[in-house]
């Protein structure tokens, strides 16, 4: 194994952190600030890729695309906060998991009555469709350079709206002095609409980000919702701070064990049950990694303080 | 043409009533065809277009398969197997329906087997494990479709005729993926420089390009069947690798229900089929042109199983004049596979698996600018599968 | 002095920069009735915990008649003899009172492993819950929801159920805690009766109450001990007037 | 009062059924009265945990899958003669039930004792995601097994034998599915009434307190899940004849949800609310089905509704009285 092919996946690794942290961000802000966890995130990181894909495919252009498919995760989440996830509130978190799993069976069959069972086609722009060479004999997809500078967009913005805003300084307040901020004269049921339609605009932008990489297709959402939990919980769950560390981890761990393992063990075992034993663990590597640092660290790697 | 609903239990409490309400024998009125298939969930476009082929047939004759007046009773088994054993049993004991079909995914196909077979007859509309073609082989299944080794063998073949000295394989890491790239180096002569086993949940294969770009292969073979197989494709094109090394793969992968999604990512891929859209045949062009006509989208090579389905099980109709209860007479009815194939050549080996030709075909661009195959060469003519041997059925 | 029932030594507890206990020590005597007291976020409640078993001290170590439990949990403290009230009523609210009392029984005795007999037909815990109950003047509740009652009697079931568990030291904290004058009243006479018999650590506001009952009482101010003595002394020591008891004695 | 007889009914109808389907020549119906069975058995199992224990369990779909498995397999190497385990002593397949239903309940609960004794350490969501997580890890692991056949499942060659009497047929696999329900049931209504059920109830409710009393709450609930686990393993071995087929299927995360929606559907802390909720379910899904192929745009509000309004399940409707949880 050469340094520049150990570099070429350490940023492929990190590459596919970023995009589970697009995913993931508008979870554990939802979960973080409302407590509210939430299956369907799934679905409208779904319906933003469907939009997306559509608007895409109307008007040729892909900006467009993007900014249907947030749009279209923001709008539904909206619709969703006004007439399910505002009776979760005071739920426990199994009624929360339960209703939004029910949510994930209408959805799936919502987009399949109006799209149809096969995949839509999505793709990335002209100019994005190319390769550029990051290192020296290395080419590298332009589109998912544009993916990872999406997923800092996102980070950087989450961070100055929650840290540095009036109105993150009400959705920090919202979550611990509900009354308090009542008393401000804040609508807190309107801020919360706000977060949740938030959350659903970055799980549209990811749906529709990942459409020109991934398959645009019905239940695309809850294989990458797994994922994106594994990286909030591994992250600590509430902090965006750890979503990010989280998903790099999360990525990081399923790039190496699949690129590595196999070299490594060969080493160790012969070849053929060297290599059942690596795709193995490669299966479970993220799964493995959770478990670890939960048995470690129960809250998670950057624990919110209640 | 109507497609029944099939009147199911209801509550526990309704049990009894539901019971009385419905005859358990329908006993007069059309034959009744049980398809079985995968209509909700990431794997639905297989199965609509499975059924939709099938009723294509049903509908062009007047509602008739084999000049008796048919219903085709649906049911989804939503690609679980559970629920896919559970509705073969009702439509077999409860219904008592003697032909089904449709079942798109080995899993449900092997956990409805040991309802069906024992007292029904099944005719396979999608690729078939090796399981039912060895060792339990069975004289009232029968494949229509083609052996799940079929279309890796070909590719093997045509890349060794094509003088391609190293393949980089991909399959998921599961059963199903080994025995996939197995089928594939049973034809290819050259060296394999690797075997590479995914995760079957996998999104992002940045990994894996980087180690084939790494290893510059003379060709790579995927075998992902779904999403999978879609999210590899576009990332193989958008890694630049699609100019360097030609990307191959079986049919299903690059057939009609996938190539609008993935575009021109696909354009220059080869892959292998027992059929083609542009086969120059008289019974393709119907099948393309009604198919066309009807729903508005290409046939898949779903749509096509799913209309031999019909058009064999319509062959051995005719021949027992709709005693489909007599059930040797009605699968050596079958047996005699006396139909027109949209693919051409069609025969069943002693296994009641097809003996058929399987084609290379590359993926291009037709006159109106859609996405499609080309076929490019036959791989394999009269091609049998490698379980044979081991069924006892008499040839 | 006999040898103490309960020590803290050195305790140190810190939330990143504020120490909520600072090298606090403190030692209580069998049968006696040692009082905590301080303004808030003095570290009382913090220190309680720390006893408890619920909060690790950072520095410092607690002895349960001379041996060392600062490496034990909450559960493993309690089975060893440390019983506690909450500040915040803590109970289980589904179920019955009577069953609440039941479980500290339970407890007490250290079997959980019953799998056919039900508890509700089990002297062993019926017999010694009833009478709890009826010492707590609750017997006519028994078997409401423990959620129902009242406040004064949530604090007297909380009461009941950490003297069910036939503790070697109980902590008590703000026992008091919103009740009015006459149960108030009612609840130090009930403590005063356990006096001589059960080492106590009693966190009160309520001064009347503290200097009625304590036999000693201790006095923390910003997390740190500033005097330890009889109430006669602390009465009269001049740091604590001027540091809290002041405020309350000229008020 | 009302709730023992709502149960007296219920088991009532379930020992008619089978004469009540025979004489109506329905009696295959009875084939999926069992499958509702196992599933019941499964769902109550997590109801212990889940209601009783308030352990949020989103993985338990690994512990009927595991059980299923467990019998399949010992079927299987005894229909094919080969052995289970070769080395150091040679253990071959068996059909006996005595032998394969306790070594399925012994294998998930195993299982179920090690992804406790690590996921109990977690609390709230972080429950509820590592128990997801590690049946997922279960789940990829049993498709990556090749002798046993991956996603294709394995077909499992006959029943089991009980007591060397066979289950063969709609109606001892029924009669015994039922009594290892009922008997289940029963264990479980006594558990909890019982010592262990009330420390259980009461960290549940009040964790803080229970341990200030000196419950062992850790060790308890980890006996709990274990209980639980190898109870759905058993369910697992059930379904395993029922279908005469096991599928990696029964181990996926949605296996796992569903047994969650039985539970709340039926009334969890109530063991017999989750016996209905599974019956409820599975016959809805197919029902449903059997009217549209868009039968999901139809379950899937319902639910919602359901957990919305409904939130003590419906067996609180009829017993009149609501449930542990």
């Amino acid at each position: 194994m050469t340094a520049t092919l150990f570099a070429e996946q350490t940023l492929n690794g990190l590459q596919f952190g970023v995009m589970l942290f697009l995913m993931a961000a508008g979870l554990t802000l939802i979960f973080g600030i409302m407590d509210v966890i939430n299956l369907a995130h799934g679905s409208l990181y779904m319906a933003g890729a469907f939009v997306g894909g559509t608007v895409t495919a109307r008007t040729g252009s892909f900006l467009l695309g993007v900014v249907a498919g947030a749009a279209a995760g923001a709008l539904i989440a909206l619709l969703l906060e006004l007439t399910v996830i505002r009776r979760l509130y005071r739920r426990d978190h199994l009624d929360q998991v339960l209703a939004t799993y029910a949510l994930i069976l209408t959805f799936n069959e919502g987009v399949k009555v109006i799209w149809g069972p096969a995949p839509i086609f999505l793709a990335a722009p002209e100019m994005l469709s190319g390769t550029v060479e990051i290192l020296p004999g290395v080419p590298y997809p332009a589109y998912r350079l544009a993916v990872i500078c999406a997923g800092v967009a996102a980070a950087l913005f989450l961070g100055w709206l929650i840290g540095r805003t009036r109105t993150g300084m009400l959705i920090r307040a919202g979550t611990t002095h509900r009354e308090t901020v009542q008393a401000l004269g804040v609508d807190v049921g309107v801020l919360f609409a706000l977060v949740f339609a938030i959350g659903g605009a970055l799980a549209g932008l990811a749906g529709v980000m990942a459409g020109p990489v991934l398959a645009v297709q019905v239940g695309m959402g809850e294989q990458i919702l797994i994922l994106a939990f594994v990286v909030i919980v591994v992250g600590g769950l509430g902090s965006v701070k750890g979503a990010m560390a989280g998903a790099l981890l999360v990525g990081l761990a399923d790039t190496w064990a699949r690129a590595f393992l196999p070299v490594l063990l060969r080493g160790l075992l012969p070849p053929s049950s060297a290599d059942q034993v690596a795709a193995n663990l490669g299966s479970v590597a993220v799964y493995l990694l959770m478990a670890v640092v939960l048995a470690v660290r129960p809250q998670g790697l950057f624990p919110r303080h209640a | 043409m109507t497609i029944a609903r099939r009147r199911l239990l209801g509550t526990a409490a309704a049990l009894p009533v539901a019971g009385l309400a419905a005859p358990a024998i329908a006993q007069s009125g059309p034959l009744k065809i049980g398809m079985i298939t995968t209509l909700s969930g990431p794997g639905a476009a297989l199965g609509n277009d499975i059924r939709d082929g099938f009723n294509l047939v049903v509908k062009n004759a007047g509602g008739r398969l084999g000049g008796v007046p048919v219903e085709v009773v649906v049911a989804d088994d939503a690609l679980r197997p559970e629920n896919g054993r559970a509705i073969a049993e009702r439509m077999v004991r409860r219904e008592r329906i003697g032909v089904l079909t449709g079942i798109v995914f080995s899993n449900v196909m092997l956990a409805a087997a040991p309802v069906i077979l024992p007292s029904a007859t099944y005719v396979s509309a999608n690729a078939g494990p090796s399981q039912l073609a060895g060792e339990q082989c069975n004289a009232n299944y029968f494949n229509v479709a083609w052996q799940n080794d079929n279309l890796h063998e070909a590719v093997g073949q045509y890349v060794t005729q094509k003088g391609l000295q190293k393949a980089f394989l991909v399959a998921p890491n599961y059963p199903a993926g080994r025995d996939a790239l197995t089928g594939f180096k049973r034809f290819f002569k050259g060296e394999v420089v690797s075997e590479t086993y995914t995760r079957l949940d996998q999104l992002d294969y940045a990994a894996e390009l980087a180690a084939i770009r790494s290893a510059a292969p003379d060709a790579v073979y995927i075998f992902l069947p779904g999403g999978l197989g879609i999210n590899f494709i576009k990332q193989y094109a958008a890694a630049g690798l699609r100019a360097r090394t030609p990307l191959f793969g079986p049919g299903f992968s690059f057939d009609q229900d996938v190539l609008p999604a993935v575009g021109d990512d696909a354009l220059g891929c080869f892959n292998s089929s027992q059929w083609a859209l542009d086969l120059p045949l008289p019974a393709n062009r119907q099948f393309v042109d009604t198919f066309e006509a009807e729903y508005r989208r290409l046939p898949s090579l779903y749509a096509s199983q799913g209309y031999d389905a019909a058009l064999l099980i319509g062959s051995a109709i005719a021949a027992t004049r709709g005693r489909v209860g007599d059930r040797a007479a009605f699968a050596a009815a079958l047996k005699r596979a006396d139909f027109q194939s949209v693919r051409g050549s069609f025969k069943f080996g002693n296994n009641n698996h097809p003996i058929q030709t399987i084609y290379m075909r590359e993926v291009v661009k037709d006159g109106q600018g859609r996405v499609v195959n080309r076929t490019i060469a036959t791989a394999f003519e009269a091609h049998q599968d490698a379980y044979a041997a081991q069924c006892k059925l008499p040839a | 002095m006999a040898e103490a029932v309960l020590e803290a030594r050195g305790l140190t507890r810190r939330f990143g920069a504020l120490a909520a206990n600072e090298d606090v020590s403190l030692a209580i005597a069998p049968g006696e009735c040692h009082a905590v007291i301080g303004p808030n976020g003095a570290g009382k409640s913090t220190l309680v915990a720390m006893l408890a078993g619920e909060q690790r001290p950072d520095a410092g170590s607690v002895l349960l008649a001379g041996e060392d439990v600062t490496a034990l949990g909450a559960a493993r403290r309690a089975r060893r003899g440390i019983a506690r009230s909450f500040q915040v009523t803590q109970l289980c609210r589904d179920l019955s009172v009577r069953e609440n009392v039941m479980l500290a029984v339970q407890a007490a005795e250290g079997r959980h492993w019953g799998f056919f007999r039900p508890a509700h037909s089990d002297a062993a815990l019926t017999v010694t819950a009833d009478a709890s109950l009826a010492a707590a003047g609750l017997d006519a509740r028994a078997s409401s929801p423990a959620a129902l009652l009242s406040h004064g009697e949530q604090r007297q079931l909380e009461l009941a159920i950490a003297l069910s568990q036939a503790p070697r030291v109980l902590l008590l904290d703000e026992p008091a805690a919103g009740l009015g004058a006459a149960e108030t009243a009612a609840l130090a006479s009930r403590l005063a009766a356990l006096k001589g018999r059960l080492a106590m650590l009693l966190v009160e506001h309520d001064m009347d109450t503290v200097f009625a009952l304590a036999d000693r009482i201790t006095v923390l101010a910003g997390g740190r001990v500033i005097a330890t003595g009889r109430p006669g002394e602390i009465r009269a020591d001049r740091a604590v007037r001027e540091a809290y008891l002041g405020d309350v004695v000229d008020a | 009062m009302r709730e023992r007889l709502a149960a007296a009914i219920g088991l009532c109808l379930l020992v008619a059924a089978p004469f009540v389907l025979e004489a109506m020549d329905e009696a295959f119906l009875l084939s999926v009265l069992t499958r509702m069975l196992a599933y019941a058995l499964a769902a109550a199992a997590l109801d212990l945990v889940l209601g009783y224990g308030g352990m949020v369990s989103f993985g338990h779909g690994a512990f009927l899958g595991t059980g299923a498995y467990v019998a399949g397999v010992l079927l299987h190497h005894r229909s094919d003669g080969s052995a289970l385990v070769a080395w150091p002593v040679r253990i071959g397949g068996t059909a006996e039930a005595l032998i394969a239903w306790p070594a399925a309940a012994l294998v998930s609960g195993l299982l179920a004792a090690a992804i406790g004794a690590i996921s109990l350490r977690t609390r709230g969501v972080h429950f509820i995601m590592i128990t997801l997580a590690f049946a997922q890890m279960v789940f990829f692991l049993v498709l990556a097994l090749p002798q046993y056949g991956g996603t294709d499942g394995l077909m499992v060659p006959g029943r089991n034998v009980l007591a060397g009497a066979s289950l063969e047929g709609d109606a001892p696999l029924y009669w015994v599915a039922l009594a290892l329900l009922v008997a289940f049931l029963a264990f479980g209504r006594s558990t909890m009434a019982a010592r262990f059920g009330l420390a259980l109830r009461g960290a549940r409710m009040n964790e803080r307190r229970a341990l200030a009393l000196g419950v062992p709450v850790y060790r308890l609930r980890l006996a709990a899940f274990t209980l639980s686990g190898a109870v759905a393993g058993l369910a697992g071995a059930v379904l395993a004849n029922q279908s005469s087929f096991v599928s990696p299927d029964l181990l996926s995360w949605q296996r796992s949800g569903e047994l969650m929606v039985m539970v709340i559907l039926g009334g969890q802390g109530t063991l017999f609310g989750p016996v209905l909720g599974a019956i409820a379910l599975l016959a809805a899904e197919e029902e449903l089905a059997a009217i549209t192929e868009h039968w999901m745009l139809i379950l899937g509000p319902a639910l919602l509704l359901v957990v919305l309004f409904f939130r003590g399940g419906l067996w609180p409707l009829i017993a009149g009285k609501r449930g542990d949880g």
